[in-house]
């Protein structure tokens, strides 16, 4: 939808609810330079969520909702799960429909999109736990990225299943003791991120959401080269302090930790040659964007 | 005057996978179709191989057809290979099993293959047996094996005239002079006899003459048998 | 409640916004679907099953096509795609399982296309997670079921056994006798479910092999129209292509954890979809020729009742019966989910004894009809073949005769 | 069995959808009331005079017409001003259908999901859906008859809702414009509205004026 077409109708705007006209009059849509640092200037599109206190899911949400270049033509697909419970209080269209089916899903979508509107960039974001992604979804999320499906695929591992209390998932660390794996989990970490770049992903990326720069990167990058060469994947680390038993204050902590060298988490990206050479020419289209933009100001 | 209106046909056709059953099947209801009478024909359903037990049924008759699936209890019986007698080729026992009294089997040989029994169940429900060697007659003809089925085709027509022979010629123009839709296997044959012959034209010819030998032929045998297909007595 | 609809102007309702004579696919003519179905001109063509599902999805419009192979749908869901190469279908490709087709499907549907798939047997089975959710997301997706056996031991011969399982998804549940009511329910299949009050899937149902592989007569319009395009706007939920309000949509949310009202909610939300069933019955009988089923002599103290082929061996039986002075009535139930029960209930009222063949072990038909006749112990449930086994008229002849005390020896010519 | 009437609550635990009940929907041309076909011309007025007997009459406004999508909404928008303004009835928006979270405001909105708290809390008995989802606006339909006394009125873009008391379909901006009329007439031939004083609330980004 058009920037334009974000709008009440007068004649009944003065009984809209506030969170609403707010929305309305001060959101990012149409503004392809977006930014997480609009935070906290403009309206968000996450209204409230029904998280845990401190969650860092929540975090990554609001980091994710505030990088997609063009939120009045995104659609979100999510899956079963902590995510759900946030997915009606956005203010970007999305799908839930069963536990794991989410690239088969975006999948339909993407296409039939593409056939109502040829002549615009609608974006499709997956967004789905581990467990979908690499456990029940796992067959659905790699054919599409073999199929070559032009959308991106997010994936909040919180290394377990959180929302059913806290059960043994395909990226849970080795070792590590849960509900179903009582003598400690028998095996690797499944290295999705780089299956992803195997099965065709065209630009990955692994990291946690410590760093909102990062994640606006990398959300950024994934969109932009779905648009143009096919699947891409990001892999963020969203720990579950519950699960985990930590505070509601820990779980920037807990990221941090992660990512540091060594850990489970140090950033990293996969891309072809041709991407690279793609996302230089756009970061330079920003960068010219902007300083036009600033001169305009000035002027 | 009172014409007789033939009544409904069922035939089923025994046969081994690759001998055209099922295209043999197509061609009557085709014909049929052709007469402005009413047709469906269908497969035995079951995986393509070659070699492998095949059945097919044409049924053809003056009302519209409802009935679906295996044919159970046919009127005309057509044998294909002699196998499907001798070495059990068939997934019915005895390969007459439910013909309907007064029916007819045709058998591609030049040999009685029926023992005393089998003679003596179908002459007691008054079925007539015809032999035909179809083979040898599609390869003088068609110089190829795989006119078999047109053989036998002709061989049905004659004896029954459930369909005619301009008909016949109309569904073998369909069948193939145009762009068909078949399976995998099928779809190979079809081409395998299509190369054999430099046109269309004269795969074409080659049918239609098999089939109008047979036809010639068993329409010489039917006039000394007992067999007559049942009729409507109409006003 | 079931209660029985009269057609009022047995019409397609269609969508003001349709612009009648705009251009469809390859050049074809958007018409008006009651000129399509009702008024054009039909030629004699053919054909088995499989090449009249092709010859519908040609003329319907069709946005997006989702294949997965299975015998004995491959064949046409393999020939939409050469519908799809030729130009007459937007979007086609092969998905990796059942479950994930109808999930794509799913996708197609949400994004505001109108969607066609096919499945059969076990392949039914395997994307059953997602058909109550079709329905529940209220997505009009029509898929041609060509019924096969779904249990071990595999088979994959045609078998009505899988139909039970679709009967409480809350789609649309339709049951062909033939090809001819293949290629038209097909057609007007699309203009049922789109009916923005009713809005549902549609399980198009018929024996595989003996609809899909057997050569019949069909009857045609020319290939020059097609239907008009599926109108998303119309939808009783938003369409998810950020294009109508509300932005903030999440399709379709669970009802959000635990209180008393969000239950009810969902119990109302369940409600709506069976309501939404309900009202296909008026937009049906313009599809159906005036109703639910077909009735033939129903005067007659013996009546067959059944459904797709097992009618059409039904009718065979009739005949042969007849011709031993036997006189038996018919009828044919056409649409399984809405069920008839009220035409069901007076076409039986006269009858003594009611006879049910099915190409099931099981009998769910029987069933469902002994569940809402009066003086039910008047239902024989059988014959019953299953398996792929063939149902010949003389079985159910057979049948008959044993339930009336009449000795038959049909069965002495076999073997 | 004695035919169904669908009339207000409240009327069970979890009542049935009319729809099962076998109460059809109107074709093009007609309406209904209580579940019984009526001329769509003879609707108007039915309506209107339920609408103006009402103590506390609502329109409940939803995101079709609350949103300016498309050019006809935005008059949509307009004509349903009109019309709150004509009888008077208060305006509550039903913005969208996403389950709330930690709860609402009974006074500036309602939820499909728990519609009642917003007709019990005013003390609504009559109300008006119009420019809600179908599937949405039916669920609420069948929680308000279930739970509460109010008389519900869809004006239906559709093909109408059996779910509310009184439905008509293939509403249009002139069919808002004639209902609006229809009123007008009724007030001036001496129909007094029975509603209640009220002061529309009004909503800034700020939230609540007055």
């Amino acid at each position: 939808m058009s920037k334009e077409k974000i709008q009440l109708s007068e004649a009944l705007e003065d009984i809209m609810p506030s969170e609403y006209q707010e929305m309305v009059a001060t959101a990012t849509f149409g503004n392809e330079d977006r930014s997480w640092k609009d935070i906290g200037s403009s309206k968000e599109l996450i209204e409230q969520h029904s998280l845990c206190a401190g969650c860092p899911e929540s975090i990554a949400f609001r980091y994710i909702l505030s990088s997609i270049p063009a939120p009045e033509d995104t659609v979100f697909v999510g899956s079963t799960g902590c995510t759900s419970l946030v997915f009606p209080m956005v203010g970007v269209q999305n799908i839930h429909s069963l536990f794991g089916n989410q690239n088969a899903v975006a999948s339909g979508l993407k296409r039939a999109l593409k056939v109502r509107f040829p002549d615009v960039n609608k974006d499709v974001i997956v967004l789905a736990g581990d467990g979908a992604t690499v456990d029940i979804g796992l067959d659905m999320t790699m054919q599409s990225w073999f199929r070559q499906e032009n959308f991106t695929t997010i994936c909040f591992d919180n290394e377990l299943y959180a929302n059913t209390g806290g059960q043994e998932s395909g990226l849970m660390q080795k070792g590590f003791v849960s509900k179903m794996a009582p003598m400690g989990k028998k095996f690797e970490k499944v290295r999705l991120p780089e299956i992803a770049f195997e099965a065709g992903c065209h630009y990955v990326a692994c990291l946690t959401v410590s760093k909102p720069n990062r994640v606006e990167k990398a959300i950024r990058n994934a969109v932009y080269v779905a648009r143009e060469f096919g699947p891409t994947y990001v892999q963020l680390y969203t720990p579950c302090i519950l699960e985990i038993g930590k505070q509601s204050m820990e779980g920037l902590d807990e990221m941090k930790d992660a990512e540091a060298i060594g850990g489970r988490f140090v950033m990293k990206e996969f891309m072809t040659d041709e991407v690279k050479e793609f996302l230089k020419e756009k970061d330079a289209e920003q960068k010219a964007r902007k300083k036009a933009a600033k001169a305009a100001v000035s002027a | 005057m009172s014409e007789p209106v033939m009544k409904r046909m069922n035939i089923r056709i025994s046969g081994l996978g690759g001998q055209g059953a099922v295209t043999a099947a197509h061609l009557l209801a085709m014909a049929a179709n052709k007469m402005g009478k009413y047709s469906i024909s269908n497969p035995f359903f079951g995986a393509e191989k070659r070699m492998a037990p095949a059945e097919s049924y044409a049924r053809i008759g003056p009302e519209k057809i409802y009935d679906r699936g295996e044919l159970v209890f046919p009127d005309v019986i057509m044998i294909f290979h002699p196998q499907v007698i001798t070495m059990q080729k068939s997934y019915t026992a005895p390969f007459y099993s439910g013909i309907k009294k007064g029916g007819l089997v045709i058998i591609n040989s030049d040999a009685d293959l029926l023992t005393a029994e089998d003679h003596k169940r179908l002459e007691d429900d008054n079925v007539s047996v015809y032999c035909i060697d179809a083979t040898t007659l599609a390869l003088e003809i068609g110089k190829t094996e795989l006119s078999t089925n047109m053989a036998m085709i002709g061989a049905c027509m004659g004896a029954t005239k459930v369909v005619d022979l301009p008909s016949m010629e109309e569904a073998l123009q369909d069948r193939f002079g145009k762009k068909y839709v078949a399976s995998g296997g099928t779809a190979t044959l079809d081409e395998a006899i299509k190369k054999k012959y430099a046109k269309k034209e004269q795969l074409l010819q080659a049918n239609n003459d098999a089939i109008k030998r047979a036809y010639a032929m068993s329409d010489e045998w039917v006039k000394g048998s007992s067999y007559a297909p049942a009729v409507y007595e109409t006003a | 409640m079931n209660k029985k609809v009269e057609p009022k102007s047995n019409k397609i309702l269609v969508s003001e916004s349709v612009n009648l004579g705009e251009e469809g696919l390859k050049g074809q003519k958007v018409t008006d679907p009651n000129v399509m179905m009702f008024e054009s001109e039909r030629e004699p063509n053919f054909l088995t099953g499989s090449e009249v599902i092709k010859a519908a999805i040609k003329r319907a419009n069709l946005d997006v096509m989702i294949a997965y192979p299975i015998t004995p749908q491959s064949e046409a869901a393999a020939l939409i795609g050469e519908l799809f190469a030729e130009g007459y279908v937007r979007e086609y490709f092969r998905g990796e399982s059942e479950f994930a087709v109808m999930s794509q499907c799913a996708g197609a549907a949400f994004g505001g296309a109108r969607v066609f798939t096919t499945t059969a047997g076990p392949g039914t089975l395997r994307a059953m997670e997602n058909f109550p959710m079709w329905a529940g997301s209220r997505l009009p997706i029509q898929v041609c079921v060509t019924c096969r056996g779904i249990n071990s031991p595999l088979s994959i011969q045609p078998d009505t056994l899988e139909m039970a399982y679709l009967l409480e998804t809350g789609m649309l549940v339709w049951h062909a006798e033939t090809a001819q009511d293949l290629y038209d329910w097909i057609l007007g299949g699309f203009m049922v479910s789109e009916q923005p009050d009713v809005h549902l899937p549609l399980a198009l149902c018929c024996d595989g092999f003996f609809v899909t592989h057997t050569k019949d007569t069909v009857m045609l319009q020319g290939e020059e129209m097609c239907l008009p395009r599926y109108d998303p706007y119309r939808s009783p939920v938003p369409c998810m292509d950020m294009e109508c309000p509300p932005i903030r949509m999440m399709r379709d949310p669970f009802i959000m954890k635990s209180n008393y009202i969000s239950y009810m909610t969902h119990a109302s939300w369940q409600q709506e979809i069976h309501a939404a069933v309900e009202r296909s019955r008026k937009h049906t009988l313009p599809i159906m020729n005036g109703s639910l089923i077909d009735t033939e002599n129903v005067d007659r103290e013996i009546l067959i009742v059944a459904s797709g082929t097992a009618v059409s061996q039904g009718r065979e039986a009739i005949r042969l019966l007849e011709e031993e002075g036997i006189k038996v009535g018919l009828v044919k139930i056409k649409s399984i989910r809405p069920f008839p029960t009220e035409e069901v209930r007076e076409a039986t009222a006269n009858a003594k004894t009611i006879f049910v063949p099915e190409f099931n072990i099981r009998g769910w038909l029987a069933r469902e009809i002994k569940a809402i006749l009066p003086n039910n112990e008047r239902v024989i449930a059988g014959p019953h073949v299953a398996g792929g086994m063939t149902m010949p008229s003389e079985v159910i002849v057979e049948e008959i005769k044993k339930g009336l005390g009449i000795k038959s020896a049909t069965m002495d010519r076999r073997g | 069995m004695e035919q169904y009437v669908v009339k207000p609550g409240p009327e069970a635990f979890l009542p049935p959808a009319a729809a099962s009940m076998g109460i059809v929907l109107p074709d093009p041309g007609e309406a209904h009331y209580e579940g019984r076909i009526i001329d769509e011309e003879d609707a108007y007025e039915q309506i209107a005079r339920k609408l103006l007997g009402a103590k506390v009459p609502t329109i409940f406004p939803g995101p079709l017409v609350l949103w300016k999508w498309n050019e006809k909404a935005g008059k949509k928008a307009e004509a349903i001003r009109e019309l709150a303004n004509a009888l008077p009835a208060r305006l509550i928006p039903m913005a969208d259908y996403r389950p709330k979270y930690p709860k609402i405001d009974p006074e500036v909105e309602i939820n499909p999901n728990h519609p009642n708290l917003t007709i019990w809390h005013n003390k609504i008995d009559a109300c008006i859906f119009v420019g809600v989802h179908c599937h949405q606006a039916n669920l609420a339909l069948k929680i308000i008859r279930g739970g509460t006394d109010c008389f519900t009125i869809a004006l239906c873009a559709q093909a109408g809702h059996e779910d509310a008391c009184a439905s008509f379909r293939d509403i249009n901006v002139e069919k808002i414009k004639k209902l609006t009329e229809t009123v007008k007439r009724l007030k001036s031939e001496g129909v007094e509205s029975q509603a209640l004083p009220f002061t529309q609330i009004k909503m800034t980004r700020a939230g609540r004026v007055a």
